[in-house]
């Protein structure tokens, strides 16, 4: 066992240092200062996670949890604050730091304009996010992962709502969260169910037993399905997927590379990562892995659709992420877990750089985001432009681009498991062409459409943009290349053959399903080809685009109107919560049980107004009243 | 027999001295001197158990200590009432030196009614009690209030010593041996003849007028509310505890073995009792009248000793009769000093006199039974004996629901002590010596002494 | 004579007091009424110390008989008290509101 | 039907008729004045029951003293039939309906027991003659003899405390 | 194993140390010396809770945590003391709880404070002797001891409605603790004999006395009334928002923080040892009751304008998650209660904080009157965010340990409980969010202009309470460990 995986624990806590740091000393530090503690934290915790990548890919690989301290540790539930390394981790390690840090760096120019303080502030809230994914990740069981997972949505919040003056994005930060905290919700059940059928979280004593305990019986296919779906529902909020998506695009409120970091490359991915985690459990619910595929390939169909419409660039970019991430639970639903996580990589590459060259658009364009407004901003930015021009090719699919590879492969998962899967799969995939390139023309092509005094200081974003732009340019060119299918170039999928012992345990229960070499070229052609068409279209349709002001209609009016699903959960859901609300607090506490309480004094109030009038003062009264008594006396005890 | 014959000659005493002795002030040092002798004399029969005349007592009186004890109470709760309310009892009218006569006969006749064994002595006894009453509550001549109160007391006192007649004469009648000793007149729980039930039934009604329980209550707020404050004071504390003591005595010793025959006349005589008092007080203005509601609540409360008749129960009524007459001597000494009877008057004054306040705090939280007081214990004695005795629990969680209740007028006069402002600045109170207040604060002191350590009291019941 | 005849007697005369005492509302024929019921027990009394002379406890010792009697005399003492002390009672309320009905007194009331 | 039972009837049937003409009549003094009638007619029991004793303490003290007080009293507010207006019929009605039933009541209740069967002594027994009384009041009887003196001075304090002017 | 006699021990000094400082307070006439002998007082009651702490472990120390006193022989009761875990860990929060009142609200001044601060030492002696008494009646005692201060604190120093507010709250309690009284006598009936009386209140003839299920089953109740009108429980809540809203800040601190654990200590203490066949018989409805009330309260709570009342409700809210969790008798879930009994304590308190220093700056309790604060005072925002996320039990935060653990206990007992009182956590997050938002973001207004950040010892304050916040939200373990015992008693004792 190397001493690498001693300085396991420093990965997260670095991150951490550096928010307590920037956190904590945010009126101290200058900004270079926050910068560089920001930055160099991420940096360092990459470097180790290198090293640790590097340990597992020469084959030692750590038997069991690295364990700390207990967190709950009583009789019935034994809960320990512990690590786990293996490969899977590492992977997303290396994704979140590797991506992390670049986009640290890039924050250093993007924000630069903000208030010392403020610009601390962020780095802060970017490391602890950093801090709180690694937990996710790392983390060796699943309360340690929900941790991370509620650390992650509370980051994106405090993000979303870092320029906290405008309500609106603080609105749309409390939406993400608490669409979060729903999807949590079922995380927890989840948690609970095991607890009170396993007896424990960790994963390698879950994923151990359950299959034994299955076989024996004492759990049954119902509460692993239960269990899985629940863990489901999770991922749904976590990763933006159809019911819980509508807070993502919204969160495009934060600033911009927070939205590359967190709502493209890392945290929207860490419900893959936890089913891709658990994912012997979800091959042995066929039922789950059905509605997980669906609800994935009708998100991403979703998403297409609205994103075809919208003018914001930003906007755009989210609803492809959300359809990406579609793709990637469709992957998960049909069995192809390799497949997930390759694309969360190639995604993580692609759609970053997306974001960051918006970002470095925005920031030209001195805050403009209406790609109507933009165009022909290809000689005044060109690296942006080429970068951003890379990485609609590899999202749209083309090869030899790295998005290529991964959406290929779950394409091919899904016609494995049925046709019209993959059929659906590839009018995604053209919708997906042909809006990127709707936007990439908009913006790059065409003669510009902004203001003058945008137009004249329009200009080259600095290095420590650009630098970023070109690594992960070069990233989404090749990193497809580490997952080359058989067909091409036999062993040349070295992301699975690495992958493989994580997934070993499903692939032993999924029967191996080969599909023919030349039926693979088929699909393989068709998808490309019909991108390749939709990109072109797009292409020149749009490069002579024309500011108009007439309404859009129809369908159209609907797509731009995002399906009206906001609307619709603002009428069934929120409406309706907020009148029952106000009518328990300004009628039924009030009147109901507080009128109870209160009425039991206005009652003794009344017997006592009434019950004095008897008081008559008269001595014959009370005589009489005497006398009575006596009588009643008498027959009480002489006749009953 | 120290205390009987010592009262009854030292009344004499007071009365003659109300003949040569001027001045205004003697009589009530002559009083607590001779009240004090007195106390002492009987502390030393009840240690010697001797008496200092050997009287032949022919089965009239009975003096076991627990009887002595309870005279004690009774005595010390007189002194007291001695040391606070002397001076009011000098402003009530000229006779002076006659009202302390009066007070010490009434205070053989208690000595009387808690040690009898014969009904004539408890008739004699609750006679010598009561007429000195009429005189007291009619002390006040020129006010029409004490007027009017002295004759509907005399009128319907008068009456139900009528009713209490008959009943003795059935009794007398009905007993196979008739006799009018209570301890041989029934032996047994055999199902009682008609005419004992007619005399149990006619004696239960007339005690009850006495101790003021419904619905023979009905004089009670009116008397009350018309004696001079002082006597209301008195009777409402010491007399009205003497007379349940001798109610207690007399049922236990004379009908205690057929207990189960007559309970459910208790039971409704409780709750009636603990309902009526409770609810008229909650609408009263006046302290003093809402007072005397609540002495009608108290002995609501009282009554369940007769419920249970158990020795726990016994214990609990000398310890209920001792706090609840501390505490009402207490607040009515202070009412007596205030100006304005009603609880508006209260406003404010725990800024102006803050001792009276504090006290007066300890005395209502002590009628209410709140705990570490001794209203909580003696609430607490008469609940446990009652959840002993078993049955109707109902009346005992009812019972407590009407102390929740009580909390409620108690209260008031707390928060317009402490909570509500007086816009005037006039004297809410008069002549408030320090005297007085020290006096005050070892009543509280004494009422907490026995709400944290009743056996204080309870111990020299039995030896 | 058997005894329930006296007995009905006395509580007869009893039970007339009491109508007079809640009918009327001159308090001195109330106090009367009151005088009445006294002496009704009085009579009750004495048929039964001499109902007592007649059973075999009486032959046995006297003083059960006696025991009525003297209770009788008790009463009587203890009657004249109240009257000197009710008369006296009465007649300040007269002096004072030259009136002796009842339902004047209304003062005290609730 | 023997000479007693002639003289127990005839009593009982006066001294009822009086009692009731206490209560009803109008004028104050005939009320006095029938009161009398009905303790002389007690007395008259009393003798039949041979206890000569209370028979003369009743009509000296009651019929002597007492009522000639009443009179006194009555004569000295020279009270008349119109001094008392009708008290309202409701309340009288009731009054007397009430009277009734405890009558009823406690007569029904006794009357039926065997107790009340129980023979009463006619004229003999000695018990009731002053020498046996005299005995017993000052043997058994003397502490209670000697507490009614404080009754009769509270009494009479009472009295002077009450009727007392004030200056 | 020590010796028997010590002079004296620590629940004797918990209880008598505060009390006679208390009364010391009153004869001080002086407010600022009064002030500061409160302060010290209540810091010297920490350090002995502290050393109690070090001496907790009972299989050593037993004679240092455990003493018993003649008091009542006659009947049984003696005045017996003594630490168990539980005990500790509440005598040690109330120990905590006091001196940062004091400190917290150092700043406002009362008239006559020598009154003001010995009732207050006085209620924290009551409510030492509530979670360490032993025996029914001693605990009856302290019961009441506790409350008596509480209401003159509240009616004297209150709002302008403070007097019915209180009044209605008094009587409230004052019904339920008779009721309860009613229910101590009778378990007291049916316990065995001792040397002294026919019966015994101590802990132990209580625990085994002779009820009938029948008897069981209706006494249960009149315990049960008492402690859930304390808690509170839905229905018997509505006296807490508005005397929250009259009381004293402080006051409202001390009556939140800890004087609502009373009634849960007091479940958990005695209702589940006598009664558990009732407690079983009717979980299912106090656990339904609960439930709906966490909804019902924080569905109110997502309405409220007014800061105190909100904080009440989420109260409300959170207690039901307690009571349930008391009630699935299972150990993880009573183990949760325990953690959350402590970290509730902090966390409503230092809410409480916050909502003070608002109110004395701005004026006002309104939050729609309220906004933009975080860039006037950053470090209050800071906190008031640190503690709302403890409040909707964020991981890391003390709360999210006790939360996840009654849950899952909830869960073992019953899915669909469980599902429903979920949903209240995501109402949490609904309406404290809300709350941050509208007070703390945004523009800044008129009125919240002149906000200025925190003092010193105020950010001290926050502090050590955050401080707490995160230690047990990260290393819950040792309260775990302090109470486990007592858990592991109980459970074996129920089952």
């Amino acid at each position: 066992m190397s001493n690498v995986f001693q300085l396991v624990w420093l990965i997260p806590v670095l991150p951490l240092l550096g928010f307590l740091i920037n956190g904590l000393g945010r009126k101290q530090v200058s900004k270079t200062a926050a910068g560089i503690i920001g930055s160099g934290t991420v940096l360092s915790s990459f470097v180790i996670s290198l090293l640790v990548f590097l340990q597992l890919n020469s084959g030692n690989i750590p038997k069991e949890a690295f364990h700390y301290f207990d967190f709950i540790n009583i009789a019935a539930l034994k809960i320990g604050f512990d690590f786990q390394i293996d490969q899977l981790s590492s992977i997303f390690l290396l994704i979140i730091t590797g991506v992390g840090f670049l986009i640290h760096v890039y924050s250093t120019a993007y924000m630069h304009d903000e208030e010392p303080k403020d610009f601390a502030k962020y780095f802060a809230y970017l490391n602890l996010f950093v801090f709180s994914m690694l937990l996710l990740v790392m983390g060796a069981n699943f309360v340690i992962m929900f941790i991370g997972w509620e650390g992650v949505g509370l980051c994106s919040y405090l993000l979303i709502g870092f320029w906290f003056k405008n309500t609106n994005y603080n609105i749309a930060a409390k939406k993400a969260f608490i669409m979060n905290r729903i999807g949590d919700l079922g995380f927890l059940l989840a948690v609970f169910w095991l607890i009170a059928k396993v007896g424990s979280v960790d994963f390698h004593t879950v994923f151990e037993t359950v299959p034994t305990l299955f076989t024996s019986g004492s759990i049954t296919i119902v509460d692993i399905t239960g269990i899985t779906l629940l863990l489901f529902v999770g991922a749904m909020g976590k990763s933006a997927q159809i019911p819980l998506y509508t807070w993502l695009p919204d969160a495009m409120a934060g600033p911009t590379p927070v939205s590359a970091l967190i709502h493209a490359a890392t945290m929207v991915t860490a419900g893959i990562y936890m089913i891709a985690r658990s994912n012997i459990l979800y091959t042995m619910a066929p039922v789950t892995q059905c509605v997980v595929a669906i609800v994935g390939l009708s998100t991403a169909i979703l998403a297409a659709t609205i994103a075809l419409k919208q003018n914001d660039i930003k906007k755009v970019l989210a609803y492809s992420t959300v359809s990406q991430l579609g793709y990637m639970f469709l992957a998960l639903g049909v069995g192809a877990y390799t497949g997930a996580v390759f694309h969360v990589m190639t995604h993580a590459f692609f759609k970053a750089l997306l974001f960051l060259g918006a970002g470095s658009v925005i920031h030209a364009m001195s805050g403009e985001q209406d790609i109507r407004n933009m165009g022909g901003l290809k000689k005044y930015m060109s690296i942006t432009h080429i970068t951003f021009l890379l990485a609609c090719l590899a999202i749209a699919g083309m090869p030899p681009f790295s998005g290529f590879f991964s959406k290929d492969e779950i394409l091919a998962g899904a016609f494995a498991s049925s046709p019209l899967l993959w059929g659906v799969g590839v009018v995604g995939a053209i919708m997906t062409a042909f809006y990127m390139f709707r936007l990439y023309a908009m913006t790059f092509l065409g003669k510009f459409r902004g203001t003058s005094e945008q137009e004249h200081h329009l200009h080259e974003s600095p290095k420590a943009i650009t630098i970023p732009l070109i690594i992960l340019a070069v990233l989404s060119v090749i990193g497809g290349w580490i997952g080359i299918p058989e067909i091409f170039m036999h062993g040349g999928h070295r992301l699975e053959t690495f992958l493989s012992p994580v997934f070993a345990q499903s692939n032993a229960l999924i029967a191996k399903h080969h599909i023919s070499h030349t039926t693979e070229y088929i699909l393989m052609g068709i998808s490309v080809g019909a991108a390749l068409i939709a990109l072109l279209y797009a292409w020149n349709k749009f490069s002579k685009y024309q500011k108009t002001d007439k309404e859009e209609t129809g369908l159209g009016k609907v797509l731009a109107n995002k399906w009206y699903v906001d609307e619709l959960y603002d009428s069934i859901i929120v409406k309706p919560l907020l009148s029952i609300a106000k009518y328990f607090s300004n009628v039924f506490e009030k009147k109901g049980i507080d009128g109870l309480v209160n009425g039991v004094g206005k009652a003794v109030n009344y017997g006592s107004r009434q019950i004095r009038l008897i008081q008559s003062g008269q001595v014959g009264t009370y005589v009489l009243m005497m006398v009575l008594g006596i009588l009643i006396f008498f027959i009480i005890q002489l006749f009953l | 027999m120290n205390a009987i014959i010592f009262t009854a000659i030292w009344g004499v005493v007071m009365m003659l001295g109300g003949a040569f002795i001027k001045s205004k002030t003697t009589p009530k040092y002559l009083a607590i001197f001779g009240l004090t002798v007195i106390l002492l004399l009987n502390c030393l029969e009840m240690n010697s158990g001797m008496p200092l005349f050997a009287v032949e007592l022919k089965g009239m009186l009975d003096f076991k200590s627990f009887n002595l004890t309870f005279i004690n109470v009774a005595y010390g709760c007189t002194l007291l009432f001695f040391l606070l309310n002397g001076r009011d009892i000098e402003k009530v009218g000229e006779n002076v030196s006659e009202y302390f006569a009066l007070i010490f006969f009434i205070l053989s006749g208690v000595a009387l009614i808690s040690t009898f064994s014969s009904l004539l002595i408890l008739f004699i006894g609750i006679e010598i009690v009561s007429i000195p009453l009429y005189i007291l509550t009619g002390s006040d001549k020129r006010n029409l209030k004490s007027n009017e109160a002295a004759l509907k007391y005399f009128l319907m006192g008068a009456f139900s010593t009528g009713i209490m007649l008959l009943g003795i004469a059935f009794l007398y009648g009905g007993s196979d041996i008739g006799t009018f000793n209570i301890n041989l007149m029934i032996s047994g729980n055999a199902p009682m003849p008609a005419m004992i039930a007619a005399g149990l039934v006619l004696l239960l009604v007339s005690m009850s007028f006495k101790v003021s329980a419904a619905p023979f209550h009905f004089w009670t707020p009116d008397v009350y509310d018309g004696a001079p404050t002082v006597f209301t004071s008195f009777m409402a504390t010491i007399v009205k505890a003497a007379v349940f003591f001798a109610f207690v005595r007399l049922f236990e010793n004379a009908f205690g073995s057929m207990h189960k025959q007559w309970q459910t006349l208790i039971v409704i005589l409780i709750a009636a009792t603990l309902l009526i008092g409770n609810l008229t007080a909650v609408f009263q203005q006046s302290v003093k009248r809402m007072l005397a509601y609540s002495s009608i609540a108290q002995a609501g409360f009282m009554l369940f000793s007769l419920f249970a008749l158990s020795s726990l129960a016994k214990e609990g009524l000398v310890l209920y009769a001792a706090a609840y007459s501390l505490a009402s001597i207490g607040i009515f000494a202070i009412l007596v000093r205030m100006k304005d009877y009603t609880i508006d008057g209260f406003n404010g004054l725990g800024k102006q006199q803050p001792v009276l306040a504090v006290t007066a705090t300890v005395f209502l939280l002590s009628l209410t039974g709140i705990p570490l007081t001794a209203g909580f214990q003696s609430k607490f004695y008469m609940l446990m004996a009652a959840v002993q005795n078993g049955q109707h629990i109902w009346l005992v969680i009812f019972a407590v629901l009407c102390a929740a209740i009580s909390a409620y007028y108690y209260f008031r006069i707390i928060q317009a002590m402490f909570f509500k402002e007086n816009n005037s600045d006039v004297e809410l109170a008069e002549d408030i010596t320090p005297a007085f207040k020290t006096l005050l604060v070892i009543t509280s002191i004494l009422i907490i002494a026995l709400g944290l350590y009743p056996k204080l009291l309870t111990d020299w019941l039995y030896f | 004579m058997e005894i329930k005849w006296y007995i009905g007697l006395a509580v007869a005369l009893f039970c007339t007091g009491v109508v007079g005492v809640l009918t009327r509302r001159n308090s001195i024929i109330i106090f009367m009424c009151i005088e009445l019921m006294l002496n009704a027990v009085n009579l009750l009394l004495v048929a039964f110390s001499k109902m007592h002379a007649a059973s075999e406890i009486g032959q046995s010792m006297p003083s059960v008989v006696s025991d009525g009697q003297i209770f009788v005399f008790f009463i009587m003492v203890v009657a004249a008290a109240e009257v000197s002390v009710g008369l006296a009672i009465i007649v300040m309320l007269y002096r004072n509101t030259h009136s002796v009905d009842v339902n004047f007194l209304n003062r005290l009331k609730n | 039907m023997s000479i007693t039972e002639i003289l127990f009837w005839g009593l009982s049937i006066l001294a009822l008729f009086s009692a009731i003409m206490v209560v009803a009549s109008k004028n104050p003094v005939h009320s006095i004045l029938f009161l009398i009638v009905v303790f002389f007619t007690i007395s008259g029991h009393y003798i039949l029951l041979n206890a000569q004793f209370l028979a003369i303490v009743n009509i000296i003290v009651y019929a002597g003293a007492i009522m000639v007080l009443f009179l006194f009293v009555v004569m000295l507010m020279n009270l008349n039939a119109e001094s008392e207006p009708k008290k309202h019929r409701m309340l009288q009605f009731a009054g007397l309906i009430s009277g009734g039933c405890l009558f009823l009541v406690i007569i029904s209740a006794i009357s039926e027991t065997q107790q009340a069967s129980n023979m009463v002594l006619m004229g003999g027994g000695e018990s009731g003659l002053i020498k046996n009384l005299g005995m017993v009041l000052f043997k058994d009887y003397v502490i209670p003899f000697e507490i009614s003196s404080v009754l009769f001075l509270s009494a009479m304090i009472g009295a002077v405390v009450i009727g007392k002017r004030e200056k | 194993m020590d010796p028997k006699d010590y002079w004296i021990t620590f629940p004797e000094l918990l209880i008598w140390f505060p009390l006679l400082a208390g009364l010391v307070a009153f004869v001080i006439r002086k407010d600022k010396l009064v002030k500061n002998w409160a302060v010290l007082a209540s810091l010297i009651t920490l350090g002995i809770s502290v050393m109690s702490l070090l001496y907790a472990d009972n299989t050593k120390h037993f004679y240092l945590n455990n003493v018993s006193y003649y008091w009542l022989q006659n009947l049984g009761s003696n005045f017996s003391v003594g630490l168990d875990g539980m005990g500790h860990m509440l005598t040690a929060l109330t120990a905590v709880a006091f001196p940062v009142i004091f400190i917290a609200t150092y700043k406002s001044d009362y008239k006559n404070a020598n009154v003001y601060y010995g009732l207050m030492l006085i209620t924290q002696a009551g409510l030492m002797g509530v979670f360490t008494a032993m025996d029914l009646l001693v605990f009856y005692f302290f019961w009441e001891l506790a409350v008596i201060p509480v209401y003159f604190l509240c009616s004297r120093w209150g709002g302008e409605k403070r007097i019915q507010a209180t009044f209605k709250f008094f009587v409230y309690t004052f019904t339920g603790s008779l009721l309860m009284l009613v229910g101590i006598i009778y378990v007291y009936m049916h316990t065995a004999a001792t040397p002294f009386a026919e019966h015994s209140f101590s802990m132990n003839a209580v625990y085994s006395a002779l009820l009938s299920p029948a008897e069981k089953n209706w006494v249960f109740w009149l315990f049960f009334v008492a402690f859930a009108i304390k808690m509170p429980v839905f229905p018997f809540h509505t006296w807490q928002p508005d005397t929250y809203e009259q009381a004293p800040t402080s006051t409202t601190m001390v009556l939140s923080g800890i004087m609502v654990k009373m009634g849960v200590f007091a479940v958990i203490r005695w209702i589940l040892p006598i009664f558990p066949d009732a407690v079983t018989k009717f979980d299912n409805i106090v656990i339904g009751l609960s439930v709906v009330g966490m909804i019902y309260a924080s569905l109110i709570a997502i309405k409220q304008d007014d800061l105190k009342r909100f904080v009440a409700y989420s109260s409300i809210a959170h207690i039901g998650l307690m009571c349930a969790a008391i009630f699935t008798k299972t150990e993880i879930g009573l183990q949760g209660v325990m953690i959350q009994m402590f970290s509730h304590g902090i966390n409503i308190i230092g809410m409480w904080i916050v909502v003070d220093i608002i109110e004395k700056q701005t004026g006002t309790r309104k939050i729609s009157e309220l906004g933009g604060i975080a860039h006037k005072a950053p470090a209050l925002t800071i906190f008031l965010v640190v503690i709302a996320l403890a409040n909707i039990a964020l991981p890391l935060t003390n709360a999210f340990v006790g939360e996840f653990m009654m849950f899952s206990g909830l869960f073992e007992f019953n899915m669909v409980y469980t599902v429903v009182a979920l949903i209240s956590i995501i109402l949490a997050a609904v309406y404290t969010l809300n709350m941050v938002q509208k007070v703390f973001y945004g523009e800044a207004n008129a009125i919240t202009e002149k906000i200025k950040e925190i003092s010193l010892n105020q950010k001290l304050i926050l502090a050590v309470l955050v401080v707490f916040i995160f230690l047990f939200g990260v290393y819950p373990q040792p309260i775990i460990e302090l109470t486990k015992d007592t858990v592991a008693a109980l459970v074996t004792k129920i089952k």
